[in-house]
């Protein structure tokens, strides 16, 4: 039986790609499928990100043993070498038991043999069916024949079969004979498989026949998606900020919100949680483009719940965008045809503005269900329902995922393969092949002075082959190098990217020259042959001086120290535990648990006594109470931690930290017994019934106002559990909750809707006017302003009920460990979106209250996907360099320690024994920024030594 | 709307003896049928249509179905030129004179609702106006006075009657 | 009234299929923003939901709001918690004294259920004006066979009138007279309580509009005829 | 800030000298690193002094810089040992040291920096040849103008020639006294330390009377002279025939890059492999262009030192003083070096707390 | 100065920079072939040396090219390398070569057409600004 993948990964998006990731760090074989031509998911449409308005999507990509993977923008495709990536694929059935599943996939033909394309869009010419064309939000237009995401690498078509009429043009055009139409939709069975994690995502709910919105009579009305599509430079309008009615420049834009979501008329009772920020960011982007201001976004709540989120809603409030909290009922056009809205503004007056484009922030499609084999065991969803997450949140709960599917591989026994190609080191030895691609280079490039001036200035040899992608070429070009002993190559073809693929397990040094670059139909043979020689000229400069480094391998101390043993702390060490790895947890208090008594969910808290009662009686975990850690040095794979405990300090040797030290209820005082805070009275009702008739709740109490300007995330949703169980005890108890913006993302707002339904009455209320509370004998009268009914209020209390937020712990960590924090005091991860458990120094991660705001959930799952994280480092016995990392010489280095502080990863250190500068191979990822601020090249990179590149660059300009 | 809300509120038995039709459903069999013909030639003119909420809208609501197409494919079979009003349909715009409000004395809320449908009118640009409802029928006229424009207004049944040939 | 005193609108108001009580309002200003007269004289259908839901009826009641809407529907039809706007709005109305019903509505009612038709029209006058008109019909070419049937027994459908036909605008009676005319089909309209429009709707009376609709049965079954066209 | 005043030796050399002897005798400082004249080099060589019976050979001003000793001095202080030193230096040494700490190869926490007035100094040669004729050339220098006249080019057009970072500063320009004054804690603290060791014999005070329109003037002067020199340099190096003509006959013996005070590195790029090439490259760039011109590099070498450096140059001169082909090398490097000093809001040796531009990373946001 | 074909090397960031080059040359690329690309890991790893090297060299041009801020794969190694490139560039237009000669611009990975356009402004701008005073000399 063939066992060659341990896990199918289905759905190449974002969580897939992590999933996949993870499992392939380890070395474990992946299957990715996804229903889609191409990889990448709905992030290969967006090329911007909150909270820095970038993408960055590539930090996703290994750190450690990183040269399996492509060193490129992960946007245009993934490449791994454990990762075997199949499109147009979806799971049919799922038989078996974890460890042996059998899965039958179906599989769409994509009509263009990969392998033979070249890219060369000869096909696209002559295909005469054109359609809308999805990619870009059906705002421009392509052929049935198509590059399905136009960014990809390698650029490969595909046929759209739905509207192909199978005319056959392109395949008689296709000088390679790569196309193929007569295949149909077939059935694989693949088995041996381990497990499967279901990554398929969500599908975005389509507006179009919606009689509100009117996307068909009004062009310029636009989902967010195509908006974000129209900004791209890669968009329809090739970044040309311009509207699809009649081109002109956007500069005013509305921003209508939850479309599609938060509507029980369409059984949308959810958030789809991302659209706010989405919104924001677009708006953002927009008022930085065009240097406009005036764009608004109608929303009820702006659901501004990540932790950066609030901060972030200033900035663009700060841009001129306006936030007017009205639903949108329907967009119609003004007289000048451009789209117009009307709404209800703060004083209750109706207006009509028009804009010069509608977004539509449309969330997840309603209805939407897992496939039935979810519930077969061996398969893991990465969200319960097909659902719309943050990034950050979309990547921890695919690790959450992936370290399931881990535990099964291990189980299991799959092969891991892990590498590190040792380059041949012996004297350079180089041979150029080039390829003529049939009659194409033949034609445009004169080859045989290209041979011939090579020789004569390098001597070096040139060969020639017809077609170095079809099979012949390719055995032709293997056999060159064997006979001729060559260990250095430079190939010369129209779509290199076939070889870097295929050459990439062999121990030749390959420099790639992308020959079609170099043709233009307006430039002449000369021209052609002059640059191409160059081009060659130079990656013989770099091939030549290119000095391979021994791989290097370090032995790791195979313990992590996870530091906190609360909820995350505890979920870390159970993960890293069962994954073989001895764990060692430091906790201040004198148990487990951490905020476990502020919780109030039955189900939560039984998991996590399970948690602790696990943790408590596993063997392979140290914990230590009463301690902390007190210093900290080290290098990944190899930290040297300090703990004190009880006034003796013990030495932890591992090989990774996870920072778990959690956080709590902020703090907040108040006298008076009819005063409680949302936490409190969770855990009062728990046990009694609240006898108060007239309750008020206060959410936001010194939250998200200076100097606690972040959304703790959790309170809205406690406050709306409260709410109904005071209701469930007595349905005549009157509760007025005062808000403002009610954080009920996801399924959360089903607990806002029953609350409504219960009678639970809700006020908002403005930042600036916090609702006014006047104590009396009898309770407290709150005054405050009803903005719907536009007047001034007083309601009468007998219990009030403060939502306080949360807090991260004060523990002085971040200068132990040198970490970054936020203004709040909360760790900062690398990148908030793609590496969020990362603490930026490699093998100390952060997960949990000490990093952001979260609920109990949250916080075991950022647990687990630090465990995971962390697993990366501590699932082998010894840690292998990748190449490509910087190196110091020492004898010539003048330990001015410029590199030190340049070094983004702070893989660099001073050692105190001697005082020289030297460079941790793991942390390090080869970026150079320490190898350009040496003057006396002291540092050098492997790979782009200076030599290299300096002679290169004489040579291109030779 | 009242009588068939009405017969399914407290004669839901009605529906066993006998059978209901609406105005759309009685011209539609007639054309269908072939029990009449209409003549091709004599509404050639720019006609807009209006959606009686009542019989788009709130049917809808009600009984679940709003009578949209029915009146459009009528249209369809003897004036070439009518044009939708927009926004219409389930979405369109009352014409402020419903729900009794004819009868109340609220006149300048009501006719601030007809400057609403006038301006949707204004836009097409028609030269007849077609409803299929009396309120509509007298609330689009004194509209239209009121803004001095001059544009005819008819019922659905009567431009099918003009059209008749017998 | 027949509504029980100790019930708000709240409770009264019937709610759509999806059962969505106005407590579901999410005050999202969805109805206010497409409704046509939001801000006319203080209405905001927002506004009168959340008075609702606090149970501020009779300031509704006393006020001219329920009045003002039209109760087209366009807030419910967009309303994302389905709250059945209009029907609040009519529970509203049917709430107010009958004597405070603003206006032709209730006096048209009061009519209707003494005469037949909401204008008070007296039946020799009916005849005579059906009579009449049915005779202008027949004097167009073609339509010479034409005579307006009334109370015709076993007549395959019911026809019944608006009152403002036969009171101001009787040249509009012909149009479906012809096209039954020329349809050939058999119709028939009753002599006695012939109106075919039901304020009760409007006013928010179940009572009246019940016994309206009642006549419209008792004509089915008295005439023997098959088939009804709803008069609006 | 305390302030001591020597009225009793006219020769401010001996002043300091006597001052510097008191600070080792009195043990408020380890050593001294001090120009000083032994028996074999006619020039006083900067000189590490632990023995106050050693003393004799001090000349703290002799008119002449064998080399910039800021290199030296870092090397004594390359890091903390706990022995004091107090470091006798030119204004120019001075702005070194600063750039040597920023580059980590200095830490100033045992140093004590002493410095004065700088009127210039002579050539090596040029000096050798003065004392050969008057053996009291250190003293006359400072009152025969004559004499002032023989300094560099680089100290006739130098405006930075009062101390700057120094703990203790002397003044001489504009004043008959010798004003010791301490421009700093540390300076300061030195002062009043050794005034008790000597028993309060020192004579502090809160203040001399310094004329600075004299400091002023000669600024003007000197500052006038520089910007002709500059705007003269810097039309030179702008042509690349005339900037080529200029560097002509450079040998690449890189002796400007050993004297110069703020280059740092152990070994010169130019002398690892990246700049020592086969013969195949050789042969290459021979066929390319036909003519070869050796040895190689020579413009790339000066084009690199000063986008390394430039931003550390101090304007010391000493770059031109040790060609040995007579190429005004620190011409250059100085013209350059103010514009891009100027623009990178970058004063060279001024402010030790500001960090070497694009060495230091702003945390973004 | 239609004739003068400019020389120019463009120094380009793997992750952004080269990848958008590299889609706008997917097949035949439209932007002048007077180019000459090296790809560097980063914008970060650049030394000040390649830029001479290139205008010793003779290049008319020097065109920098790496990921918008906050998009760096290595964080912000393209910040940390806006000064030193700007200071280079102090430092060569005293030398005689014109400030427009180096260029530094972001350039994102899905921004082909962008890459495209920068080229082509940049090579307009500097073949109309003549050829370089190093082309064609012997520097020594």
């Amino acid at each position: 039986m063939d066992r060659k993948f341990s896990t199918l990964v289905a759905g190449a998006g974002i969580s897939g790609v992590r999933a996949a990731l993870d499992l392939a760090e380890l070395g474990y074989r992946v299957l990715l499928i996804d229903k889609k031509a191409s990889a990448g998911g709905i992030l290969s449409q967006l090329d911007y990100q909150f909270p820095n308005d970038h993408c960055g999507m590539c930090r996703t990509l290994p750190m450690i043993d990183r040269n399996n993977g492509a060193q490129f923008c992960l946007r245009k495709g993934i490449f791994h070498k454990n990762i075997t990536f199949m499109p147009g694929c979806e799971i049919e059935t799922v038989k078996g038991t974890p460890g042996n599943l059998s899965i039958s996939l179906k599989r769409s033909p994509l009509g263009v043999d990969p392998e033979k394309c070249t890219g060369c869009l000869s096909c696209e010419s002559v295909c005469p069916v054109t359609v809308k064309e999805d990619f870009n939000g059906n705002l421009s237009q392509r052929k049935a024949i198509y590059l399905p995401v136009p960014h990809n690498i390698p650029n490969k078509r595909v046929i759209d079969f739905e509207s192909c009429t199978k005319c056959g043009e392109c395949v008689s055009e296709c000088p390679t004979n790569a196309i193929d139409i007569t295949k149909d939709v077939g059935i694989e069975t693949i088995d041996g498989i381990g497990s499967v994690i279901l990554a398929t995502g969500t599908e975005l709910y389509n507006p179009d026949g919606v009689d509100l919105y009117n996307t068909s009579k009004i062009k310029d009305v636009v989902t967010a998606t195509a908006f974000e599509r129209i900004m791209s430079s890669s968009g329809p309008y090739k970044g040309k900020i311009q509207r699809p009615s009649d081109g002109k420049e956007i500069k005013k834009v509305a921003f209508i919100q939850c479309v599609g979501s938060r509507n029980l008329m369409i059984g949308a009772d959810y958030c789809s949680s991302v659209c706010c920020m989405f919104a924001l960011k677009e708006a953002a982007l927009l008022a930085e483009k065009t240097k406009s201001s005036d764009s608004a976004i109608f929303c009820m709540d702006l659901r501004t719940f990540s932790r950066d989120g609030e901060r972030y809603k200033e900035r663009v409030k700060e841009k001129g965008v306006r936030f007017i909290r009205s639903r949108i009922h329907s967009v119609e056009k003004d007289d000048s045809g451009n789209p117009s809205i009307s709404y209800v503004d703060a004083d209750g007056k109706q207006k009509s503005e028009s804009f010069d484009l509608v977004v539509l922030s449309t969330g997840k499609s309603q209805n939407l269900t897992h496939p039935s084999f979810i519930e077969n065991e061996g398969v893991f969803g990465i969200s319960e329902t097909p659902d719309f997450k943050e990034i950050s949140d979309s990547m921890i709960n695919s690790s959450f995922a992936s370290s399931k599917a881990i535990q099964i591989a291990k189980e299991y026994d799959y092969e891991t393969k892990k590498s590190s190609t040792q380059i041949n080191d012996d004297d350079p030895k180089l041979h150029i092949i080039l390829c003529s691609c049939g009659n194409l280079f033949k034609e445009n490039v004169d080859l045989t002075k290209i041979t011939e001036d090579i020789s004569r200035i390098y001597g070096i040899g040139i060969t020639t082959i017809d077609q170095a992608c079809s099979l012949e070429g390719w055995s032709e070009l293997k056999s060159i190098i064997d006979e001729k002993g060559v260990n250095r190559l430079i190939i010369g073809a129209c779509n290199p990217q076939i070889f870097s693929t295929k050459l990439s397990d062999n121990s030749l040094l390959t420099e790639i020259i992308t020959l079609a670059e170099h043709i233009s139909d307006t430039e002449s043979v000369d021209e052609a042959t002059k640059s191409i020689l160059s081009e060659i000229a130079s990656s013989i400069g770099r091939l030549k001086k290119y000095t391979p480094q021994k791989v290097r391998s370090m032995n790791i101390s195979k313990r992590a120290l996870v530091l906190g043993g609360g909820i995350s702390g505890l979920s870390s060490a159970k993960t890293l535990s069962d994954s073989g790895v001895p764990v060692t947890i430091v906790e201040k208090s004198d148990k487990l648990g951490g905020n476990l008594p502020f919780i109030s969910d039955e189900t939560v808290i039984k998991s996590i006594k399970n948690l602790i009662e696990k943790v408590s009686s596993d063997s392979n975990i140290d914990i230590l109470f009463n301690s902390e850690l007190s210093s900290h040095k080290g290098v990944p794979g190899k930290f040297e931690s300090v703990i004190s405990k009880e006034n003796t300090e013990l030495i932890v040797q591992t090989g990774s930290i996870i920072v778990a030290t959690g956080g709590g209820k902020a703090s907040f005082d108040d006298e008076n017994e009819r005063v409680k805070t949302t936490f409190d009275l969770s855990i009062e009702l728990m046990e009694k019934k609240v006898d108060a008739k007239n309750i008020v709740m206060m959410q936001c109490k010194d939250s998200r106002v200076e100097p606690f300007n972040y959304c703790s995330r959790i309170c809205c949703g406690k406050a709306l559990d409260n709410a109904i169980k005071i209701k469930e005890q007595n349905p005549d108890a009157k509760i007025t909750m005062f808000y403002r913006d009610i954080m009920a993302y996801g399924d959360i707002e089903k607990k806002y809707t029953e609350a409504r339904r219960r009678g639970v009455i809700f006020k908002r209320f403005e930042k600036e006017k916090y609702p006014e509370v006047i104590s009396n004998d009898n309770g407290f009268t709150i005054k405050a302003f009803d903005f719907i009914l536009n007047e001034d209020i007083e309601i009468k209390a007998d219990l009030l009920v403060y939502s306080t937020g949360v807090a991260p712990q004060v523990d002085n960590l971040e200068k132990t460990l040198k970490l970054k924090t936020t203004v709040d005091g909360f760790i900062k991860e690398v990148d908030f979106k793609f590496r969020p458990v990362d603490t930026g120094k490699e093998g100390i991660f952060i997960c949990g209250l000490r990093r952001n705001p979260a609920n109990a959930s949250e916080a075991e799952k950022e647990g687990v996907s630090a465990a995971q994280r962390a697993l990366r480092l501590l699932n082998s016995e010894i840690l292998i360099s990748s190449g490509q990392v910087a190196h110091v010489r020492h004898s010539i280095c003048s330990r001015c320690n410029a590199c030190v502080t340049a070094c983004p990863y702070t893989a660099r250190f001073v050692s105190v024994e001697d005082r020289k500068v030297y460079v941790d191979d793991i942390s390090c990822q080869g970026c150079g920024t320490c190898a350009s601020v040496c003057p006396n090249n002291a540092t050098i990179i492997e790979g782009f030594e200076e030599k290299g590149i300096l002679d290169s660059i004489e040579a291109a300009l030779g | 709307m009242a009588t068939r809300s009405g017969l399914e509120r407290w004669f839901p038995e009605f529906f066993d003896k006998y059978n209901a039709y609406t105005v759309f459903d009685l011209m539609k069999s007639y054309i269908e049928d072939g029990r009449i013909k209409l003549d091709k030639e004599m509404f050639t003119q720019r006609i807009a249509y209006h959606d009686p909420c009542n019989y788009g809208r709130k049917s809808e609501e009600k009984f679940g179905y709003g009578y949209y197409e029915e009146p459009r494919w009528i249209l369809d079979q003897f004036a070439p030129n009518w044009v939708d009003l927009f926004p219409s349909k389930a979405n369109g715009y009352c014409c402020g004179g419903g729900g009794g409000t004819m009868l109340t004395p609220f006149k300048e809320v009501r006719s601030h609702y007809g400057k609403k449908k006038i301006e949707q009118i204004k836009r097409v640009e028609p030269e007849l106006i077609v409803v299929p409802c009396h309120s509509c029928h007298g609330q689009i006229q004194s509209s239209l006075s009121e803004a001095e424009m001059d544009i005819p207004v008819k019922y659905l049944w009567e431009v099918v009657a003009d059209a008749l040939i017998v | 009234m027949e509504n029980s005193k100790d019930k708000t609108v709240k409770d009264l108001a019937p709610l759509r299929d999806i059962k969505s009580s106005p407590e579901l309002c999410m005050s999202c200003g969805t109805c206010s923003a497409g409704c046509p007269i939001t801000g006319q004289d203080g209405f905001d259908p927002r506004k009168i939901v959340g008075m609702v839901i606090e149970g501020r009826d009779q300031e509704l009641v006393e006020s001219n709001l329920p009045w003002l809407c039209t109760m087209c529907a366009k807030c419910e039809h967009a309303c994302p918690m389905g709250i059945n706007i209009t029907g609040i709005v009519r529970t509203i109305r049917g709430l107010v004294d009958r004597d405070k019903v603003p206006g032709m509505i209730h006096k048209g009612v009061e009519l209707c259920l003494e005469t037949g038709n909401n204008i008070g029209l007296p039946s020799e006058d009916f005849d005579f004006i059906i009579e009449d008109v049915g005779e202008e019909v027949a004097e167009e070419e073609g339509y010479e066979e034409f005579a307006a049937p009334i109370d015709k027994e076993n007549a395959n459908i019911l026809h019944t009138l608006h009152n403002k036909l036969v009171n101001t605008q009787n040249e509009d009676l012909v149009h479906w007279w012809k096209i039954f005319h020329a349809a050939d089909e058999s119709f028939t309209i009753p002599s006695e309580n012939w109106e075919g429009v039901n304020w009760g709707l409007f006013s928010g009376d179940d009572e009246s509009m019940k016994t309206v609709v009642g006549r419209i049965v008792e004509h089915m079954e008295k005439l023997k005829v098959k088939n009804l066209m709803y008069p609006e | 800030m305390t302030t001591y005043i020597d009225q009793t030796e006219s020769y401010k050399g001996e002043a300091i000298k006597k001052l510097a002897v008191e600070l080792l005798k009195n043990n408020t400082v380890d050593s001294l690193f001090i120009p000083f004249q032994n028996s074999y080099s006619g020039i006083p060589m900067p000189s590490l002094i632990s023995d106050p019976e050693k003393t004799d050979g001090i000349e703290p001003i002799a008119p002449v810089a064998p080399f910039n000793s800021a290199k030296q001095a870092a090397s004594v202080i390359k890091y903390a040992t706990g022995k004091k030193t107090a470091f006798f230096l030119r204004p120019c040494e001075i702005r070194a040291l600063v750039e040597l700490v920023k580059l980590n190869q200095c830490t100033l926490e045992d140093a004590v920096i002493i410095s004065y007035d700088c009127y210039g100094r002579v050539e090596n040669k040029k000096y050798l040849e003065l004392l050969s004729s008057n053996d009291q050339v250190n003293k006359d220098f400072y009152t025969d103008e004559s004499l002032q006249n023989e300094t560099t080019t680089t100290c006739k057009s130098c405006d930075a020639f009062t101390p700057l970072n120094a703990d203790i500063a002397i003044s001489f320009m504009g004043t008959d006294q010798s004003v010791f004054e301490g421009t700093s804690e540390k300076g300061s603290d030195v002062l009043s330390s050794l005034n008790s060791a000597i028993g309060g014999s020192l004579d502090l005070k809160s203040g001399g009377s310094i004329d600075q329109s004299i400091v002023e003037g000669i600024k003007e002067k000197r500052s006038k002279e520089k910007e002709t020199l500059f705007s003269k340099t810097s039309e030179t190096i702008k042509d690349v025939d005339s900037f080529q003509k200029m560097i002509g006959s450079c040998l690449n013996c890189y002796n400007c890059r050993t004297a110069c005070p703020v280059c740092y590195c152990k070994e010169c790029v130019f002398l690892t492999d990246i700049f020592l090439h086969d013969p195949d490259i050789l042969h290459q760039r021979s066929i390319k262009k036909g003519v070869l011109k050796l040895p190689v590099d020579t413009t790339m070498f000066h084009m690199t030192r000063i986008s390394h450096i430039s931003h550390s140059c101090v304007g010391c001169g000493q770059c031109t003083s040790v060609c040995p082909s007579d190429i005004q090398v620190a011409d250059m490097f100085r013209t350059v070096s103010e514009k891009t000093q100027e623009k990178l809001e970058y004063k060279a040796g001024q402010n030790i707390e500001q960090p070497i531009p694009f060495l230091a990373y702003k945390e973004e946001n | 100065m239609s004739e003068h074909k400019p020389k120019i090397v463009a120094l380009v960031c793997n992750w952004c920079t080269y990848t958008a080059a590299d889609l706008a040359g997917t097949s035949r690329r439209d932007y002048p072939s007077e180019i000459r690309l090296v790809r560097l890991m980063c914008t970060g790893m650049i030394d000040s040396k390649y830029i001479l090297k290139a205008f010793l060299e003779g290049a008319d041009g020097v065109f920098i090219g790496g990921c918008h801020p906050g998009d760096c794969h290595y964080i912000d190694g393209n910040l940390k390398a806006v000064k030193r490139i700007e200071a280079i560039g102090i430092m060569l237009e005293q030398f005689g070569f014109e400030k427009e000669r180096l260029k530094l611009e972001w350039i994102g990975a899905s921004e082909g057409p962008e890459f495209q356009e920068n080229m082509q402004e940049f090579a307009k701008k500097i073949g109309d600004m003549g050829k370089v005073q190093t082309a064609d000399r012997m520097i020594l």
